[in-house]
């Protein structure tokens, strides 16, 4: 039985790849299956190569893998680029006009199929749209899914939204594609699935993940400007937020999203925003007062690739050090980075409470891989979502206190906050530096004592923060440092090499700042070399280990500067070479 | 009714004779006029000597980064639309760095009113030449004269739809107290630029120069602010300044077009974890 | 004979402070001295506490000192404030309404002079105006400075100007003041300064060397925004542009400064932006742009105190790892650290070269008190200047091209440049990532090629870099390692403690990235013990240190989190507790 | 005159029917009519399907960051003026992020022509509400209608004092190339807003619908481009949209008063040490 396997759907933009895998994906996952998609796309609306790849394994999925079982694709020609990556035995499936030859080394071993979508869509159901149906029909065959599964789906999909007939053209589609396959393919290029319960399991974007914990976390304030590839969680909470009584605002640049939601945030709401690339450069300015004025803020990063509008629909992780020094000026921030779908949720549930505790701007930084794939999670626990607005005064404690001091100089570093509108809690928010009522004061002794307070918040929090997580206990042979998305590969990369008798534990950081100093060094002592994996060109976590730990032992970075994030294999044999 | 001393935090230190006393005055008397508890108010301040106003006028006060008074006013406004949010700009904050966020902030129609104080220069960083520089004027950042033509906010405010264009003079506080009042009064985002002299670095738009450039709509025989070509014509005379209302319009305000309920501010909200109703959303995920 | 003073001169904003120091600065100068100013302002027009400390000597001056030799206050409030910094002995004039009876042991062996300058200036020439002209008077008096070379300096400022009725009129009021101080002062008060040749030295300030760089280099476009402390580098250079053919233009904020500046540089103009705290969050995306689209670009920022709008007038190193790391993606920049006001001048003729040679983004990274304080420095050396437009193409050698690519693939990843309007030199700028020519190309092939041609230039660039300098070339017990304007108190404390007999030898960094890594671990070879001095609270250096150099030894960070910079007594004094 | 077919570079990938395809092609034909070579062009465009033109018109071309095109345009035009500088933006680009200096370029008045492709969505980002989309519709970001008043752009152009105001249909592809030639001609800024279907994703504003609600001022018996007050009475008309040459006239451009000699390009000039001149400056710091 199938325990794992690949699928690649490709097509030009416009063709409807994005939607063929996702709903691929759904349909393996309700067959208990654990999925992630892995999109490809270009930054144009129509007529680019565009593909997904839908990886599913029957246990643990950790993210994309190393090669594709079967490749459906619209059009040809695509199938030539991405033969390469086709694992042995692999099934190919195509439309298109032009007829391609494989180059025969590449094609050795592989069964290709012309399948005639488009002609098959035209001729019997009257539209190309039904390629998509066809298509899938044909998958559920090749897989041999459950086709009850199926037609479930594509009720869900379409009877409330399109109607009866729509939902039941669809089916139909589905049917034929599958007979089609049946007819066309081998025996031997079926691959039948183990299968499991699906039970209580989700299937989401880590954007969703993050919209939803943020409206689960009490955000009722949401304002951003559209931006690749953080706009889903705007639209999703665009949906939502009203029935919570909350808003969202789509602004007119960044610069407003977060000067808008810090207004926001000081009158009462916890308040949120979201951007990537170019998008967060330009929320640098407010970063800096959020810091000076200690707004709780809440900014999600969907990082993409750069510099400049780089390539907006690919990923990296190329915007680490911007968020831990950049910014005019020294303040405390906090930034996490959630590395599985389930820690979008949890971490953004954890970073409203830590904005209100601490007072300060929390960045949550993420991946174009993890906000827009979808991946399998177990279901988010509500139960566990607490509530903790830090020293908040409620109108009554406020009533309760002689001198109110906004920004009070206490023992831990964090002053009583008061909302707008409080009796007895006025108040100045103030850019300039400010004395404990928030007035303007440019003296030295305040500025220091203000400087101090402001950052010793962060030592408090040090121990509040999401710890960094360790994959086995025991001392290795090879230490893997990651963060993010990333965490994925390398895991299924520590997987790989246990098997081949390399002792390899894994260091995944949560929180990035205030960094995890004893962690980071317990972790070192614990393994004989160590190796920082990340998917960006200059070795940004690498370099703020090396900026925060000493004395430190060697480190080899492994480092990705593609357009997409590692393969496990590419983990692998990197750390292979090094260690033998 | 209020005491105007209410609002009465601090002597200012603006230069003597500055027109901003004359807005601060004004300020004081339109919240006096509307009774106002300082604990409702919350005055957004732009960068600038304008900007100093908070550290005066007692209520709320935010005073934020240059040119960024509306989000965060509007922000504020759509948590609690219960208070009263009053922006307080230089020419440079709102018609420069600030001109997008003014704008935008005129056509969503928020409810807030927005004072820009107007002394046509930089003054707080030594007088640089501003937006509404006259041309030809030589300022320290200008030394063979300004090359831009100069813009007025209200012209840009009736284009982009704004629902309360006024002008105010601060050498008449008086009046001035009367626009800002009838601006707090009026549901929507209202507009006031405030002809202002900066007597430290502007030597060409002093007092006398407006007494003599400038003329009360008010006055005026048919003038009605509801006419909105007219306001375009008054605006668009070359030889003399408008003061006064200029225009004004009913339209529904973006809180209440946008909140699902106004009556419920967000800042109040109860957050506790609406659990059964998060279960439900979260089925659209399975 | 004296040979090293200081003097300062305090009061409210409005009362002509700053002038009147400036002037004194010129005076002693002209006397063969020299000085530094040190300005301390608030941030507003009127009213305000504001003074300035005109620090002198006859040989080396490396900043600020640590005592105050003559205080001459318009307000007799202001002595308060500053009696702790006066040195035993000294001399206090001032004027104002209020008696004040400074604390006895801080009045302990100085003298007190109420002066009546503003009485005096009303009742003798019919202006207050007049009285910094009378205080000036009085200094000249109290320092034995020659009257002649004073009455130069007025006929300099006034007679153009203002007139010959001015003129005289501030020269009666000078000689009133000297007179007036001879018959309050006693014999021992007064300090007769030793003398020497003023020669063909200068007195400006940071910002004017920069400007007066920036055109001696071939600027021709500036574009800026008024902010607090770099606006002198634009009003001087609109003064002096017109001259020269290029053009200072006043944008509607920094992001259009940067991004004109850009499309200048693009079209062929040697450009240039300047800006302090706020500002420089607002260019970093453009920043990002001009990293990707490779384009030759000069931006000047001059640190002030932050976070948010932090404290407009007050200096301080809290920028520095913006810069290093700031700005999303990653990409190719040059950061250069002027430490005196000829290194001003000098590496900002450099910028340009590099920015055109390297063509990539170079900041040139100072501090308030270099950019506004007024220095003596050697006479700038026109005849190094050097114009280096590397691989600028003519329109000659574009037609002997065959085949010109704007970002063509070569050895040392620097592509042949065209200016728009020639012929065969056409080509796109595109902030998406691109091919050879310029136009879009997501392929990750293309990618790594692209990212790796850019980075690559600085690996060559590095050889052509302002070079670590170091003072004093013997082993040393203590090694201090600084930057930027910091480099004075500290070589000054290096001097004080030599004298000691604590061997201290310093190194300064004048370029920060690419960080010159060689140059630090040779310094850190020949010293016991390493400080790292700088003007902020978070170690920036000290960090950006630790990133780049592996191994390090253990380092102390002496840093100053207040409103101005290192007097010489603290670093000696932390040095010493740490070497003893 | 040259050959339209000079100025293809490729065939461009926008979805079939869009009209930023009758934009290439007008801006095409415009540049044949003028006969300019592809060298002596600078097309400048924003971030979104707008900003393709480079990558399909055959120019110089700067295609920077989303909403900045007006920056980096007026930056070229002074280095060297005897670039024909063109801008290219989408409604988002100019109206949303970039309104800011959109106004200012169109006061300095650059000698610029802009281009704004208003399809009244950001179509690139998948399909978001604009400034300019119509009150109440449906966006992928306003899923129970838009609650934002649009705004204009002619109608801010014109009040921050355009001296070429026009609006154009990506339909009418030859009266649009007309625009655009006029433009060119015209010493100073001149800004066109096209009207122009996105047919992906703005199914309410359709080549169909324009027709249906626009009208060609050049054909109103007693329209002159030389009135302003009728210019902002046309643009001010609810029932339909008025396309053509709104305004226009005659001022002296930015770049002849600010630049001290437009016949020697900042782009061209010697930039040897001009030691002579330096040294006397630096008298002034002794
Ligand atoms: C982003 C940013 N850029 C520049 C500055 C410097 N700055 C402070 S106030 C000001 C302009 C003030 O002009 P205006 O708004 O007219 O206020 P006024 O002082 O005239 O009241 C500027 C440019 C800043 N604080 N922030
Ligand atoms: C600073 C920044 N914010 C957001 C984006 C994402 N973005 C790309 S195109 C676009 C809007 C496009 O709208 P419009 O200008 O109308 O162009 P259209 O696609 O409709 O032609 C946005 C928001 C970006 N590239 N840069
Ligand atoms: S500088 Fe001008 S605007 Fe500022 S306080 Fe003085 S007079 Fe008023
Ligand atoms: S998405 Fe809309 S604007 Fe973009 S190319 Fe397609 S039709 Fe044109
Ligand atoms: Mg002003
Ligand atoms: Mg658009």
């Amino acid at each position: 039985m199938i325990k794992d396997l690949s699928v690649m759907i490709a097509g030009k933009a416009g063709d409807g790849v994005l939607f063929t895998g996702n709903v691929l994906a759904r349909l393996l996952k309700r067959h208990g299956w654990e999925v992630v998609t892995g999109r490809d796309f270009p930054s144009n609306i129509r007529g680019e190569p565009t593909r997904t790849t839908i990886r599913a394994s029957l246990n643990e999925n950790y993210g994309p893998g190393d090669l594709v079982n079967i490749l459906l694709a619209f059009d040809c020609e695509a199938i030539l680029d991405n033969l390469p990556l086709m694992a042995a035995g692999g099934t190919v499936l195509c439309d298109g006009e032009v007829v391609v030859t494989p180059p025969r080394d590449q094609a050795e071993g592989k069964t290709f199929h012309k399948f005639p979508l488009r002609a098959m869509a035209r001729e019997k159901f009257g539209h190309e749209i039904f390629k998509n149906m066809i298509a899938l029909g044909a998958l559920t065959f090749l897989l041999d899914l459950e086709t009850t599964l199926f037609e479930e789906i594509i009720t869900e999909m379409f009877l409330r939204r399109k109607g009866e007939e729509v939902e039941k053209k669809n089916i139909q589609a589905a049917a034929y594609g599958y007979e089609k396959a049946r007819e066309i393919t081998l025996a031997r290029e079926r691959l039948p699935l183990a299968r499991k319960e699906d039970g209580e399991r989700l299937l989401l974007s880590g954007d969703e993940a993050i919209a939803f914990g943020a409206l689960a976390a009490g955000c009722r304030f949401f304002a951003a400007y559209p931006i690749c590839p953080a706009s889903e969680i705007s639209h999703w909470l665009a949906r939502h937020m009203p029935q919570f009584n909350g808003v969202v605002i789509q602004t007119e640049d960044e610069l407003a999203a977060l000067n808008m939601a810090l207004g926001a945030a000081y009158a009462g709401a916890r308040a949120m925003t979201a951007t990537s690339g170019p998008g967060a450069s330009l929320m640098m300015e407010a970063f800096s007062l959020a810091g000076m004025a200690e707004i709780p803020i809440v900014i999600a990063h969907i990082q993409r690739l750069g510099p400049a509008t780089g390539i907006p629909t690919k990923t990296q992780q190329g915007d680490i050090l911007q968020w831990v020094f950049g910014s005019h000026g020294e303040f405390a921030r906090i930034i996490l980075a959630p590395g599985t779908l389930s820690e979008c949720f949890e971490l953004t549930t954890e970073a409203f409470n830590l904005a209100e505790k601490y007072q300060c701007p929390v960045v949550l930084l993420t991946e174009l891989d993890m906000g827009q794939d979808y991946r399998t999670a177990p279901r988010f626990d509500l139960s566990r979502v607490r509530i903790d607005r830090g020293k908040l005064l409620t109108q009554e404690q406020l009533l309760g206190i002689q001198d109110f001091k906004r920004y009070e100089f206490t023992f831990d570093g964090i002053s009583p906050r008061a909302l707008p509108s409080s009796r007895k809690g006025l108040h100045m928010v103030e850019s300039l530096e400010h004395d404990e009522s928030g007035y303007r004061d440019e003296s030295e002794s305040n500025r220091m004592r203000m400087m101090e307070k402001r950052m010793k918040k962060l030592k408090k929090a040090s121990k509040d923060l999401p710890r960094a997580r360790v994959w086995e206990s025991r001392k290795a042979g090879a230490g893997l440092i990651t963060t993010g998305s990333t965490l994925g590969p390398v895991l299924e990369a520590a997987a790989e090499l246990r098997k081949k008798h390399v002792q390899a534990k894994c260091l995944q950081l949560r929180t990035l700042w205030p960094f995890p100093v004893h962690a980071v060094k317990r972790f070192l002592d614990e393994c004989d070399r160590v190796f920082v994996i990340e998917n960006n060109c200059s070795a940004e976590l690498a370099t703020l280990i090396r900026s925060q730990v000493i004395p430190l032992p060697e480190m080899v970075s492994i480092l990705r500067c593609g357009t997409r994030s590692f393969r496990p294999r590419e983990v692998v044999e990197q750390v292979e070479k090094a260690v033998r | 009714m209020k005491k105007k001393q209410t609002y009465h935090r601090a002597h200012p230190t603006w230069c003597p004779g500055c027109g901003l006393f004359g807005v601060f005055d004004a300020l004081k008397r339109a919240a006096a006029n509307m009774g106002l508890a300082p604990e409702d108010v919350v005055v957004v301040t732009g960068i600038g000597c304008h900007g100093r106003m908070n550290n005066y006028f007692y209520s709320y006060g935010f005073h934020g980064l240059h040119g960024r008074a509306m989000p965060v006013a509007t922000g504020i406004k759509l948590v609690n639309p219960k208070l009263t949010v009053i922006g307080v700009s230089g020419d440079g904050d709102a018609y420069s760095i600030g001109l997008g966020h003014f704008l935008h902030a005129v056509r969503r129609n928020v409810d807030i009113t927005y004072i820009v104080v107007n002394n046509r220069l930089y003054s707080l960083t030594q007088g640089q030449m501003s937006p509404t520089t006259m041309f030809g004027m030589v300022t320290i950042s200008t030394p063979f004269g300004s090359k831009d033509f100069p813009i007025e906010g209200p012209v840009l405010a009736l284009a982009a739809r704004g629902t309360f264009v006024a002008r105010g003079f601060s050498a008449e506080a008086g009046h001035l107290a009367f626009l800002i009042e009838k601006g707090m009064r009026h549901k929507g985002f209202a507009f006031i630029d405030v002809l202002s002299p900066c007597v430290t670095y502007n030597k060409l738009n002093t007092f006398e120069w407006y007494k003599k450039n400038t003329f009360m709509i008010e006055k005026e025989p048919d003038y009605s602010p509801g006419d909105k070509s007219k306001a375009w014509e008054i605006l668009n005379r070359d030889d003399r300044i408008a003061v006064g209302l200029l225009y004004e319009e009913e339209k529904p305000s973006y809180e209440e077009l946008i909140l699902p309920d106004t009556d419920q501010p967000i800042a109040f909200v109860d957050l506790s974890v609406r659990r059964k109703e998060l279960e439900i959303i979260m089925e659209n995920f399975r």
